[in-house]
This record gives structure tokens, C-alpha cells and sequence, in this order.
């Protein structure tokens, strides 16, 4: 509770977003705020300056292509990718918002906050790589396009840089693909995950156990192929008090193995 | 998932008559469910300034330096208080210990030397609570690190870091209980069971509202009124009293409603010491919240326990003789309610069972870590985990079934009142019967059809069996037994009820409720004496040292209300009955008190129903009327009644004695299926089967019942203050600390059987604290499923998944800890 | 916490010892250094402020050169106040001629993370110790690499 | 340019009476409700919004209060637990929630009501499995939570 003082202002275009970004270098995008808002509660680390994204519609919403792209606002929240028919194009982004917190936090929460806030623990970060979505980025020189594989620089840092913002996601066509993880608790906190996508080649991303989703690409989805291909990653996962840095290397195997079994069963159903 | 089932009391006694024993609606909960509750953060005053603490980064370290200038030299910072000046300002708080322990310093803000992350360093007050913590990271303050001691293992290190020199070491308190023969019972033994290591971990039941307080100085009269959600305000006061040298009544104390304790709120005095030092140094009212995080570091910890050396005596037929353990209590940085538990657990030394021959060496010592003292089973609980778990290793180890080896021991319901080797009295109960309906809710008689079943899923389905004696209403001579210089004895609670001038029927307790329904269930009491509707009788809410009776022990843990305040109640309300009766004899010009009978709200002449008195007749009177009644009409209508428990002073040499009035019991059987593969694992089937008496509310008695099982598996699979080696505590807050929530939880079937206290007057029996049976029934559980799985053994009360996973991992590292002889 | 790791330079080891003992090259290595002084040739202080994408943790960093035996081995203690967090660590390098030229630098740090910032928990501050301590490992190598370019002309 | 402030005039509507208050920037929702506008019947139970005490509807969505600025609610109708009963008779939720013994301490109470409210609102007639899945984000420590969702369930249309 109890934040530091904090100026605050709320853009309605994304060009006056990024003027504001760019107008203190201390000022970060506050998105849904269910991380941003308890760091700073906890004044482990507090912007000088927030440019709240809520009242910018131009970032909310969700569009399917007629390739089947889905074009994600990144301030859609959790709660309207689950409701979304749309979003249905792609039932794992549903599923796995679904498993993320809570009612409250779903509701505020959005998939743009998820990917940029990058907690180790977080949910779509491993998914996106799997399904290997492709981020825009705002900036002042323009617009980028960054592969979820690229995007992830690390805890709370991704390829979203200062003053810039990140518009929204595409996410491919496609319906391979699984998700699986040990929680604290259900549906919470996640000790290990694992995003996998099957769609001739074999996508597994690992989350929780390195600053980054840690993405591999077995030669098959079958077990021994996928724990092989963890083993082969060399994990040196954090150590903490849900679980050892041996624990957490043995839940990748399995739960690696689980997601690439469910996305290998979607994939070959018709 | 599936909701909860009740299996109803069979018939013990006659069916109950009137209020006591109806599920009542309570009075308290249309306020709470409107959102009209008041609880400490909800008052304010005019020109009250905000206290935030700076608290220590180090787990141990000198301070070398404060400096509160620049804090106080913000603009809306009203002032500071440091560890400097409480020492000036104020004494020692009193130490229920002798030496070594009792030669301690604890103050109200760290003098010197900071003793765990989060200890309180200085105070600093501000017009907003925003700015109070602005200000307070302005207050400079050095520190020298010193090494951390974390582990209690090595607190008597001849290389430990010492805490508190004023101690000259790290032990607090040492005590050597042992009764019966051991030699001859380990002499008959056909077998000896050791088990090296046990540990009961650290947590404590976060209640969802944590401490606070709003303190305002009266600087004409030197008085104090602390209005907060402390629970044994008794007890603040008399640590709180000496410590800042006043008399106890300059200190009011005013509770209403209370966000939950579970012991967890009694130890708060030396941050209302610390609010009534600002209030009077600043001239403003001092409004204190505890943030989680604060609470988290600094409040509470229950006690952590190891078991040492266990050595059990056993009969080849799984008769246990008895056993003998060394307990090393890990009390943290300040002894705050310690040293009691040192012998608050001898309330229930042999658990359920007849050994005759115990022995245990109890140590406790400090740490760098939060103080602890009560948390929901104080002490008791941590004791009888271990000796649920010494029955449940032995029966592994032994190849005996779990449920034969307890009913071959339990103590027999035709064996009540039974008095324990350390002379404590067990007023009554059926534990084989209550075993029995327990297996039956959780369906025991398929278990190893459930079992192939779950197999055959790649799950292994373990059940376990736990129990609690929820000992109630403490004989506080019991705390000689720790220091034979400290002169307390037996309990007392009280309890006012009167007629008003419109005969109003108003009721006031010494108690600080924080959910039990205490003017609910005081109101039934009331209405069966008095011939009247709950609804007719007015329970004042809360707790007020000024205005409402309180008594020297009054407040609310340690299971009692049901006995101390009822019983209390009871009194009070017999002698308003008879001070009815005699007012209606002399108004009816001298008709006996015998032919008169209390009814439909007044008193009447038996027989002849026109010949009435109405309650507000009576009050009017009294109060306003009462010219011409008879000069030696002794009658006010307002009576104040104290219920003192039959208690002796317990023999300090022997450590022998009646420590507690009543023993409710809980057995609880579990059944989890575990996912070899992770070590994850769910409870698929839950039952909780309670015995605590005469229910007055059986509905209330069953909410507790709930409430403290929630608990226990929560602190049985997630729940842990865990500290790394430099002290730093890892689970500050919610985030990392799981409290299981509304998907964590089993489907629960609740049973209950009615067992009445012989010692009591209502046949009740204080209860609330019988969660520790839960923690056992997750942990046997744990150790059943494993069974045939590398044969771990469950040595800690916390089994995360990581601990399930490694004792399936690396099975030889806790069998390593057991030999049979 | 506990890192440690190995790491060659192509630089003679003199050249690589004198960028570890120049306090000034060192603070360039720091992550988000905005500002430092020197008091010595074994103490110095930076002011730091830590990229933590959410806002940076702002840090001032007391450095003390422990032990040293040149031209291998030097062991540093490290204090850092912050208002969100209190870190202390001790880290001490060894180096060795590297087989095929080179320099080769076996270092261990111990990292201790006190305040609220602990309270984010280790599955947040582990990655982020491991990162800062590659971005330090890579400032050094520029250091090094400026040094030689320097020194050979 | 000019777009920070560091405080903010803010209109909100709460249970129908509209509040207009200057507020800091980096005052939560929970902090304005309970400390300027004196509506104590939301809570604190954390400082990581794990408990769901301060629960509210914030234009018809439940939403964390403590997990919000003051500043971002501004121009919303918001609905706390002071808001639910009319004339002071309790709603079919809350009196199912005392006939269930649904509430202890009560502290966590409120929350729990408003999550509740928000499940039946958008589903009058939901699972034992919903309910659970409604209430995952508000935590109570007395009742252990079955009472809570027979409460629930017998305020279901079901």
C-alpha cells in the first residue's frame, strides 16, 4: 500500500501516449496495473511518472484475419480474450487467461501488461513463443514488428525500450497446441510451465525457469524426445521457496512433456 | 469438489430444551454483511496523525547510528520516536521467564541492536499515511551487521551468534518433565522405535485484518484509550502498565469488532506502547495499521519445534508403554507470551492415548527471527502432531494398521474423567466412537478399492488419520511451572446483565470477540433463564475496560468463552432472575419466591397467569419508581457475576497438576491422491469429526470446526514462514505465502458428538483450536501414499510438493531418521 | 546467492589486471551508473540506478578492495543502500594466463539482497542478479578491450 | 508537454452519490473510499492483491480497489457493500450468507458479497464449480470457505 508520489496522465491517442513517454524518461506505461501497482505498493521500484493506456481504445479489441491471424490490442485484458469469438480461433489463448489469477485480476489485467511486465511466473509469455506471435512496437521512430522470440530481454525488461509501447499482438493460425503447469495452489502462482505448439515442427517454451521463456524445438512431441530436448537446454533454474533448482529442472521435463503431448492430440485431431 | 455434509450428534443425553443448543442466527451478522462493522482501521478522529515504522533490513546488526532530522523536517510529519528514547521513557516489558530468559530487555523499539528483518527501529508520525512512509525513508540509520542465526539447531553452538547478551546465550528456557517409570517401561518394551528428527514447521493463521490502533492522550486526567483489535487486552495491559509506569486503569481499552485472531492478536503491546508514547509526546491521537507485509515479518510466528531423539516404547501388539523426545522450541528474536509454551503442550502430554511413561527435555532458544507466541492451538498442537506422528511411524515401521494401533491405545470413554501421568484431568469423550465416524464420512471400509482405482490413474491415494485435544480454559498456575516466582493461578471471566429503566434486558462481556458469536450465543444463555427471546436480550459488542465488566484473565483465546464467559453469563443472569423474583414477592405484597415464575418477558405468580410483572415494570421500579419497597429489598437489577474455574495450584516440583478445565476433541481422517510424477497432490476426500461438549450453537461450533480445518490444511501443504540463511524472510506476503482459497479446498463432511463436561455448568466445553488434527491427517496421509513407494517417512508438518517429490526422489534421507530395535 | 564463472579475455593478463584495479574502468562496468567518485585506489562509490523495467531501483554502491595479490587475484566487498533494498556483496577474481593466449578470469560473488525489493521474491531477483552480472561481464570485456587497444598504441 | 500531474480532480459515483475530491496521484482506490469518502466497509487484507477485500464493482466490472489508482476510477459509478441492501433489509445474498454461517469475523465479508454479486449478475444460475472459480480471489480465513459457497448456492436461481 502507501505508493510514492507519482505523476499521472491519461492519453487518449497513442500518439500523445508516446509524447508522454518521451516527455519524462522516468514514465512507464501503466497497462492493467496488477504487477506495476503491487511493485510499486512494495516501492521495491516506482516510475516517476505514469501514462495510464486505459483510455485509449485504439489498444483494446481482438480481430481475426481471414488467414485466421488473430490481431491482439495489447490492452485487451485476460477476461476479453476468454469471452472473445473471435479469440476462439486459437482456443489456447482462452484456456490459459482463464488460468491466471483470479476474476478480479482478469478483469483489469491485459495480455500487453502480461507480456511486458515479463514476470518469470507469468503465464503468456512461454505461450507466445510457442505460438509464435509477433509483438508491434510503437516507438518515435515508428512502428516495429518483434518476434516473441525475440521479444523477451528479461525480468520486467522486454524489447518494448523507453518510450516506446507496445500495440498489439499477432498471433497465427493454428490449433496444436497445449499448455501445462505445476501451480501453488489451483489455477495459481506458477512454479514451472510449459507453452508447446505442434504444427509440423514441435515449439516447447519453458517458463519460470530462466529470465526469459526459454524455447526448445524437439525433433518430436513424444516424451523421450521432449525430456531429451530439456536436458539438452542446460537449465539453471532460480532457487526459491516453492521449489529447489533441482525441482524446478525435473517439473520442466514434465510439464514440457504434458503441453507438447496436448498439442500434439489437438494437432492430429481433425 | 462438493459441498460440505453434517452428520448430527447421536444422542448422548436428552435432547436440549429452550435456546442453548438452537442454531440462533447471530445478532453480529447483519452489521458485518452491510458493511456497518467497526473495526480498527474504521476509527478516526479529529487531527489523528498516521505512525509508520522503519524496520530493519538485517536479521541482526548493531545500530550505530539514527538520524530522524531530515524525517522530521518534512512539511505534515508531526514527529518520530526512537528506540533511544522508549528506553528513556520507559521499563522493560515484564518476562514471564526467569534466567536466562527473564534477563532480557525487550522494549518497544529496538534498542542498540535490530534481532530479525522487520523489527520496529523508529517511529515516524505524519498528517497522511502516505507521507508517514515518505518520511520514513528519510530516517538515516547505520548499521554493522552482525551474523544471523537462523536455525534453532545451533542456537547452543559454542560459535553462535548471541542475541542477547544480557542472557549470556541463546537459551531462554530449559525444562526436564518426565512422569511415570521410563526405565521400566523401555525395560518391558518387546520393541524401540527412535526416530532422530521431527519438525513442526513456522506459520501462523493470518487473520485476513492484521494488528492495529487508534490512541488518544487525555493530558488532563494522564489516560489513555486504546482503541484496537488486541485480544487478550488483560494481558496488554499488564505488560503494558508497568512497562510505561502507570496504573493499569490510566490504559482503556475498547475493542469492537475484530478481522479474525486466532491468538495471533495478543501479543501487539509493544506497538501500542509505541502509540501511546507518540499520542502523548505529539498531543494528537496516533492511528496505527499493520500492513501484511508487516505483519508478516514482525507478528506472531507460531512456535517452531524440533523433536530430538525420540525413543517410543512399544509391545510387539502396538501397545504403547511410552516415550521420550528432546523438544527444542524456536522462540525468535523476543520471548513476547514465551516462555509458555514451554508448558502450555503438558496440557495434553500423552495426546489420546494411556502411556503412562513420558519424557520430555524441553529447550527453547532464540533466533533472529520474528517473535513468536499463540497461534490456534498454542503449543498444544505442535505437540500433538508429534505424538499423532509417533503413532503413525510406529505403526509403519512396525507393519501395524494405523487405525488398530490408535483404538488398542485411545484413552476409554468408561476411563473418563481420566487423569493424565502429569495429573490433568480429561472431563469426558468417546475417541474410538469419534475414529469410527470419522472413517465411515470418508468412506474407510473402499479404501482399497479407491486405492487400485487411483493406481490405475497413475495416482496414489494415501488416507491419514489426525487428532487434537483442544484444552480449554487454562489454570494459569501452570505458568509456575516455568517460574515458580511468578504468582498466577487459576482463570476468571465476567459477565453484567441488568434490566433497564423500559426493561431492557442489556448484557456485557469481558471478552474481545473476532467472530465467535459471543452475543449470539450469550444472548441464548440469557433468554433460557429468563424466559424470553434472544431477540429481547441486548449483548453490548466488543470489549471496553471502562464501561463493560472485564476481569483479570478476560478476553478471548485459549478456547473458553463457552466455559468462562457462558458459565459467567449464566451466574449473572441466575442472580438477575432472583432479583426479579424477590422485587415481584414484595410487589406482590409478600408472596414466597417460590410460587413465582419468570414468563413471556416478566415474572408471574405460578398459576395465576393474570398476576404479572412485566420486565419493564420491574426495570421502572427499580430504577424509577421505588418509593415505598421495603428497606431491605437488597435488589438493583444489575448483576455483575465472576465464574472462577475449580482450580488447585499445580505441584511445581512434580510439574503435576489439572492445567486446563475442559477437553474438547477432534479427529479428522484425510484422503489425498498424489501425482508421482511432480509430487503434487490434492485432498479428494475430507472428514472432521468434533466433540466438544453441549453445543450451545451448534451451527457456530460448526463454523469453528470448518474454520480451523481450512487452516490446518493450509499450514499441512503451503503455509511457511521460511527464512534464508541470512534471515531475510522469503514468503512476506500473500504472494508467496498461499493461503488456500476458495478451489483448494476438499470436500469436507463434519461430525459431531456431544460429550458434556462433567466440570462445567452448561456441559460445554471451550473449542475453536482443533486444527491441528488436520495438519496430522494431511501429513499420515502423505506418508500412506508413499507406502510401497520408497516407505519415506513424513518428518516436517509443511509438505509442500517439492518435500512430497524429494521424499519419492531420495526416499533414504527421511528413512535415514528411523531404527527399530 | 551465490554466481560464479569463468571468462577469457584477449588481452595479457597485465593489461586485464590493471582494468580490474582501475576504479574508474570498474564503475563503467556497473549496470545504470549514472554518477561515481573515487576516493582511493581501493575505494570508491557509484551512483547507481538498476534497470528494473517496472522503474529502476535507485542505489548508492560503497566498493572496497578487501585483498589483493597482483597481479591474479583481488577479492572486493560491496555495499549497497537503496531505499527499496539493502545489498551487500563479497566477489574476488583469479586470473591465469589462458591456454592459446588470452586471459582467463575465474570469479565467484556472494550476493546478499535485503528490503522490500527481497519481498519480490527470488524467482524475480535470481535472473535479475544473474543478468546485471552478464552486463557487467560485457562492460568489463569493452574495458578490457579499449585498455589493450590503448596500450598497443 | 503539460499532460502529468501529480494530483487530480476525481468524480466518481459511488452507490449513487456522486464524490467530487482533488486526490493524489498515487492514492489507491481502497485508500479514497475508505479515508476521503469514509466508506470503511471495503478492506485490507493484503498489500499484494491475493485477498480481494477490497473488492468493488467499477462500472459493473469487480476489480481489486487496491490494485487501482484513485485517479483511474474517475468518472465511474462504483458499487461497494454499503451499496447492496436497500433501506437497510439485507439482500437474498446476504441473508443467505447469516442463514448459511457464511461470515465469521466478517472482515473479508464485504468482498466476498461483491465477487458473489458479480457472479450472479452475469450468471443467476452457476455450478458449485463457478462459484469456487468466482470467489478464487477473495480469501477468508474463518469459515474455510464451504459455508460461503452453500450461501452462494442457495442465492442462485438454481
Amino acid at each position: 500500500m502507501l505508493l510514492r508520489e507519482v505523476v499521472y496522465a491519461k492519453p487518449v491517442s497513442i500518439a500523445e501516449a508516446l509524447d508522454l513517454l518521451a516527455a519524462n524518461e522516468g514514465a512507464r506505461a501503466l497497462a492493467g496495473g496488477q504487477t506495476l501497482v503491487n511493485v510499486m505498493k512494495a516501492r521495491a521500484a516506482s516510475p516517476d511518472a505514469l501514462v495510464d493506456l486505459n483510455g485509449i481504445e485504439k489498444l483494446r479489441g481482438i480481430d481475426l484475419g481471414a488467414d485466421g491471424t488473430l490481431t491482439i490490442g495489447a490492452m485487451t485484458t485476460y477476461a476479453e480474450i476468454m469471452a472473445s469469438a473471435e479469440a476462439k480461433a486459437r482456443p489456447i489463448l482462452g484456456e490459459v487467461c482463464a488460468q491466471i489469477a483470479d476474476v478480479q485480476v482478469r478483469n483489469r489485467g491485459t495480455i500487453g501488461g502480461n507480456l511486458c511486465s515479463n514476470d518469470p511466473t507469468n503465464h503468456l509469455p512461454p505461450l507466445m513463443v510457442a505460438v509464435e506471435a509477433r509483438m508491434t512496437v510503437a516507438g518515435w521512430e515508428g512502428e516495429r514488428t518483434v518476434p516473441a522470440g525475440e521479444f523477451f530481454f528479461g525480468v520486467y525488461l522486454t524489447a518494448v525500450g523507453p518510450g516506446e509501447l507496445l500495440l498489439r499482438v499477432e498471433v497465427p493460425a493454428g490449433k496444436g497446441d497445449g499448455f501445462a503447469a505445476v501451480t501453488l495452489g489451483a489455477d495459481g502462482t506458477c512454479i514451472v510451465n510449459a507453452a508447446a505448439s505442434v504444427d509440423g515442427d514441435v515449439r516447447v517454451a519453458l517458463g519460470c525457469v530462466d529470465a526469459v521463456p526459454v524455447l526448445l524445438r524437439p525433433g518430436s512431441a513424444d516424451a523421450e524426445a521432449v525430456r531429451a530436448a530439456v536436458r539438452a537446454a542446460g537449465l539453471d533454474p532460480p532457487d526459491d521457496v516453492h521449489a529447489t533448482a533441482e525441482y524446478r529442472a525435473h517439473l520442466a521435463e514434465v510439464v514440457a512433456v504434458r503441453a507438447a503431448a496436448e498439442a500434439a492430440e489437438r494437432a492430429a485431431a481433425p | 469438489m462438493s459441498s460440505s455434509t453434517t452428520v448430527a450428534p447421536s444422542p448422548v443425553q436428552a435432547p436440549q430444551k429452550g435456546w442453548a443448543g438452537q442454531s440462533v442466527p447471530r445478532k453480529e451478522d447483519k452489521r458485518l454483511l452491510q458493511g456497518e462493522g467497526v473495526f480498527v482501521d474504521d476509527v478516526k478522529r479529529h487531527g489523528m496523525g498516521y505512525v509508520h515504522f522503519v524496520r530493519s533490513p538485517y536479521a541482526h546488526a548493531h545500530i550505530t547510528r539514527i538520524d530522524v532530522s531530515e524525517a522530521e523536517a518534512v512539511e505534515g510529519v508531526y514527529g518520530t520516536l526512537t528506540g533511544e528514547e522508549v528506553a528513556a521513557l520507559t521499563d522493560p516489558f515484564f518476562q514471564i521467564a526467569g534466567a536466562p530468559g527473564g534477563q532480557i530487555k525487550d522494549y518497544s523499539l529496538a534498542v542498540g541492536k535490530v534481532r530479525y528483518v522487520g523489527e520496529a527501529v523508529v517511529a515516524v508520525v505524519a498528517e497522511t499515511r502516505e507521507l508517514a512512509r515518505d518520511a520514513s525513508e528519510l530516517v538515516e540509520v547505520d548499521y554493522e551487521p552482525l551474523p544471523a542465526l537462523v536455525d534453532a539447531r545451533k542456537a547452543l553452538d559454542a560459535d553462535a551468534p548471541v542475541l542477547h547478551d544480557d542472557a549470556g546465550g541463546n537459551l531462554m528456557w530449559h525444562g526436564s518433565y518426565e512422569w511415570g517409570d521410563l526405565d521400566a517401561a523401555f525395560a518391558e518394551a518387546d520393541r524401540v522405535v527412535r526416530i532422530e528428527e521431527l519438525h513442526f514447521h513456522r506459520f501462523n493463521s493470518t487473520p485476513l485484518e492484521c494488528d492495529g490502533a487508534l490512541v488518544e492522550y487525555n493530558r488532563g486526567v494522564g489516560q489513555w484509550t486504546i482503541h484496537t483489535n488486541n485480544q487478550f487486552p488483560g494481558f496488554a495491559a499488564i505488560m503494558m502498565g508497568p512497562a510505561m509506569r502507570v496504573g493499569l486503569d490510566r490504559l482503556r481499552f475498547v475493542t469492537q469488532d475484530i478481522g479474525g485472531g486466532f491468538g495471533n492478536k495478543i501479543t501487539s503491546h509493544p506497538q501500542l506502547v509505541v502509540c501511546c508514547l507518540l499520542a502523548r509526546k505529539l498531543g494528537r491521537p496516533i492511528q496505527w495499521t499493520e500492513w501484511r507485509t508487516d505483519f508478516h515479518l514482525s507478528m506472531s510466528h507460531g512456535n517452531e519445534r524440533w523433536f530430538h531423539d525420540t525413543e517410543v516404547a512399544v509391545r510387539s501388539d502396538g501397545t504403547l508403554l511410552g516415550f521420550r523426545t528432546k523438544a527444542l522450541d524456536d522462540a525468535g528474536a523476543w520471548l513476547r507470551y514465551e516462555p509458555l509454551g514451554g508448558v502450555i503442550w503438558a496440557q495434553v502430554t500423552p495426546g489420546m492415548y494411556r502411556w503412562r511413561h513420558i519424557r520430555v527435555d524441553f529447550t527453547q532458544v532464540a533466533t533472529n527471527k520474528a517473535p513468536v507466541s499463540p497461534n490456534r492451538g498454542y503449543s498444544r498442537m505442535q505437540h500433538l502432531w508429534f505424538t499423532e506422528r509417533v503413532i503413525d511411524i510406529v505403526a509403519h515401521e512396525l507393519g501395524l494398521d494405523p487405525v488398530e494401533v490408535r483404538k488398542r491405545n485411545y484413552i476409554r470413554a468408561e476411563e473418563m474423567p481420566y487423569e493424565t501421568p502429569n495429573g490433568c484431568v480429561y472431563d469426558s469423550g468417546d475417541y474410538a466412537r469419534m475414529l469410527d465416524l470419522a472413517l465411515e464420512l470418508v468412506g474407510h471400509g473402499e479404501i482399497e478399492t479407491r486405492r487400485a482405482e487411483a493406481a490405475a490413474r497413475g495416482r496414489l491415494l494415501g488416507v491419514g488419520i489426525g487428532s487434537t485435544l483442544d484444552s480449554g480454559t487454562n489454570n494459569f498456575g501452570q505458568s509456575r511451572l516455568i517460574n515458580p516466582e511468578l504468582q498466577f493461578s487459576g482463570n476468571n471471566e465476567v459477565a453484567t446483565v441488568k434490566l433497564d429503566i423500559f426493561g431492557e434486558i442489556v448484557v456485557t462481556l469481558g471478552t474481545t470477540p473476532q467472530g465467535q458469536g459471543h452475543e449470539t450465543t450469550a444472548a441464548q444463555v440469557v433468554a433460557d433463564i429468563l424466559r424470553c427471546s434472544p431477540d429481547d436480550v441486548h449483548v453490548r459488542a466488543g470489549h471496553d475496560s471502562y464501561w463493560n465488566s472485564h476481569a483479570g484473565f478476560s478476553g478471548t483465546y485459549a478456547s473458553q468463552f463457552a466455559v468462562t464467559g457462558l458459565s459467567a453469563v449464566k451466574g449473572a443472569t441466575e442472580m438477575l432472575a432472583g432479583e426479579i423474583k424477590r422485587l415481584a414477592s414484595a410487589v406482590f405484597g409478600g408472596v414466597p419466591v417460590e410460587a413465582l415464575e419468570l414468563a413471556d418477558g416478566g415474572v408471574r405468580i405460578k398459576g395465576s397467569p393474570e398476576a404479572f410483572l412485566p420486565f419493564m415494570a420491574c426495570g421502572a421500579i427499580v430504577n424509577a419508581n421505588n418509593a415505598g419497597l421495603p428497606e431491605d429489598l437488597d435488589v438493583t437489577l444489575n448483576c455483575r457475576y465472576v465464574y472462577r474455574p475449580p482450580f488447585q495450584v499445580p505441584d511445581v516440583e512434580r510439574k503435576f497438576g489439572n492445567l486446563t478445565l475442559t477437553y474438547a476433541a477432534q479427529i479428522h481422517a484425510a484422503v489425498i491422491e498424489v501425482d508421482p510424477e511432480t509430487g503434487w497432490y490434492e485432498l479428494v476426500d475430507y472428514a472432521a469429526v468434533d466433540d466438544c461438549g453441549s453445543r450451545i450453537n451448534p451451527q457456530i461450533v460448526e463454523g469453528q470446526v470448518m474454520g480451523a480445518t481450512a487452516q490446518a490444511i493450509g499450514a499441512a501443504m503451503h503455509e511457511v514462514f521460511e527464512y534464508d540463511e541470512d534471515g531475510n524472510l522469503l514468503t512476506p506476503n500473500f504472494y508467496d505465502y498461499h493461503v488456500p482459497h476458495a478451489l483448494d479446498m476438499p470436500p469436507l463432511a463434519t461430525g459431531a458428538i456431544e460429550s458434556p463436561s462433567p466440570f462445567t455448568p452448561l456441559g460445554t466445553k471451550g473449542m475453536g483450536e482443533g486444527g491441528g488434527a488436520g495438519i496430522h491427517a494431511v501429513c499420515a496421509a502423505v506418508q500412506d501414499a508413499l507406502r510401497g513407494h520408497g516407505d519415506a517417512i513424513v518428518w516436517d508438518s509443511c509438505n509442500p510438493y517439492r518435500r512430497v517429490w524429494e521424499m519419492l526422489e531420495h526416499p533414504e534421507r527421511s528413512r535415514a531418521l528411523v531404527s527399530v530395535t | 546467492m551465490k554466481v560464479s564463472g569463468e571468462k577469457t579475455f584477449a588481452a595479457p593478463r597485465a593489461t586485464v589486471w590493471r582494468v580490474l584495479n582501475d576504479p574508474t574502468a570498474m564503475a563503467r562496468t556497473m549496470p545504470g551508473v549514472e554518477s561515481f567518485d573515487v576516493h582511493d585506489d581501493r575505494r570508491w562509490t557509484a551512483n547507481v540506478k538498476i534497470p528494473l523495467g517496472l522503474g529502476g531501483l535507485k542505489m548508492k554502491v560503497d566498493m572496497d578492495k578487501v585483498e589483493e595479490r597482483p597481479p591474479d587475484f583481488a577479492k572486493l566487498a560491496m555495499k549497497g543502500t537503496g531505499v527499496g533494498a539493502m545489498m551487500r556483496m563479497e566477489t574476488s577474481f583469479n586470473l591465469s594466463d589462458a591456454a592459446g593466449g588470452g586471459t582467463t578470469m575465474a570469479w565467484d560473488a556472494d550476493v546478499h539482497i535485503a528490503g522490500p525489493v527481497g519481498s519480490m521474491g527470488q524467482r524475480v531477483l535470481q535472473p535479475i542478479v544473474n543478468q546485471q552480472v552478464q552486463s557487467v561481464l560485457s562492460a568489463l570485456d569493452e574495458q578490457v578491450q579499449e585498455a589493450a587497444g590503448s596500450t598497443s598504441g | 508537454m503539460s499532460g502529468f500531474a501529480s494530483s487530480l480532480p476525481v468524480s466518481v459515483t459511488v452507490n449513487g452519490t456522486t464524490y467530487e475530491r482533488e486526490v493524489e496521484a498515487r492514492k489507491l482506490l481502497i485508500h479514497f473510499l475508505r479515508d476521503d469518502l469514509d466508506l470503511t466497509g471495503s478492506h485490507v487484507g493484503c498489500d499484494t492483491g491475493n485477498c480481494g477485500a477490497c473488492s468493488v464493482l467499477l462500472d459493473g466490472t469487480l476489480v481489486k480497489s487496491c490494485m487501482l489508482l484513485a485517479v483511474q476510477a474517475d468518472g465511474a459509478s462504483i458499487e461497494t457493500v454499503e451499496g447492496l441492501s436497500e433501506d437497510g433489509e439485507l439482500t437474498a445474498l446476504q441473508q443467505s450468507f447469516s442463514d448459511h454461517h457464511a461470515l465469521q469475523c466478517g472482515y473479508c465479508t464485504p468482498g466476498m458479497l461483491m465477487s458473489a454479486t458479480a457472479l450472479l449478475r452475469a450468471n443467476p444460475s452457476p455450478s458449485e464449480a463457478e462459484i469456487r472459480k468466482a470467489l478464487q480471489g477473495n480469501l477468508c480465513r474463518c469459515t474455510g470457505y464451504w459455508n460461503i459457497v452453500e450461501a452462494v448456492k442457495a442465492a442462485t436461481d438454481a
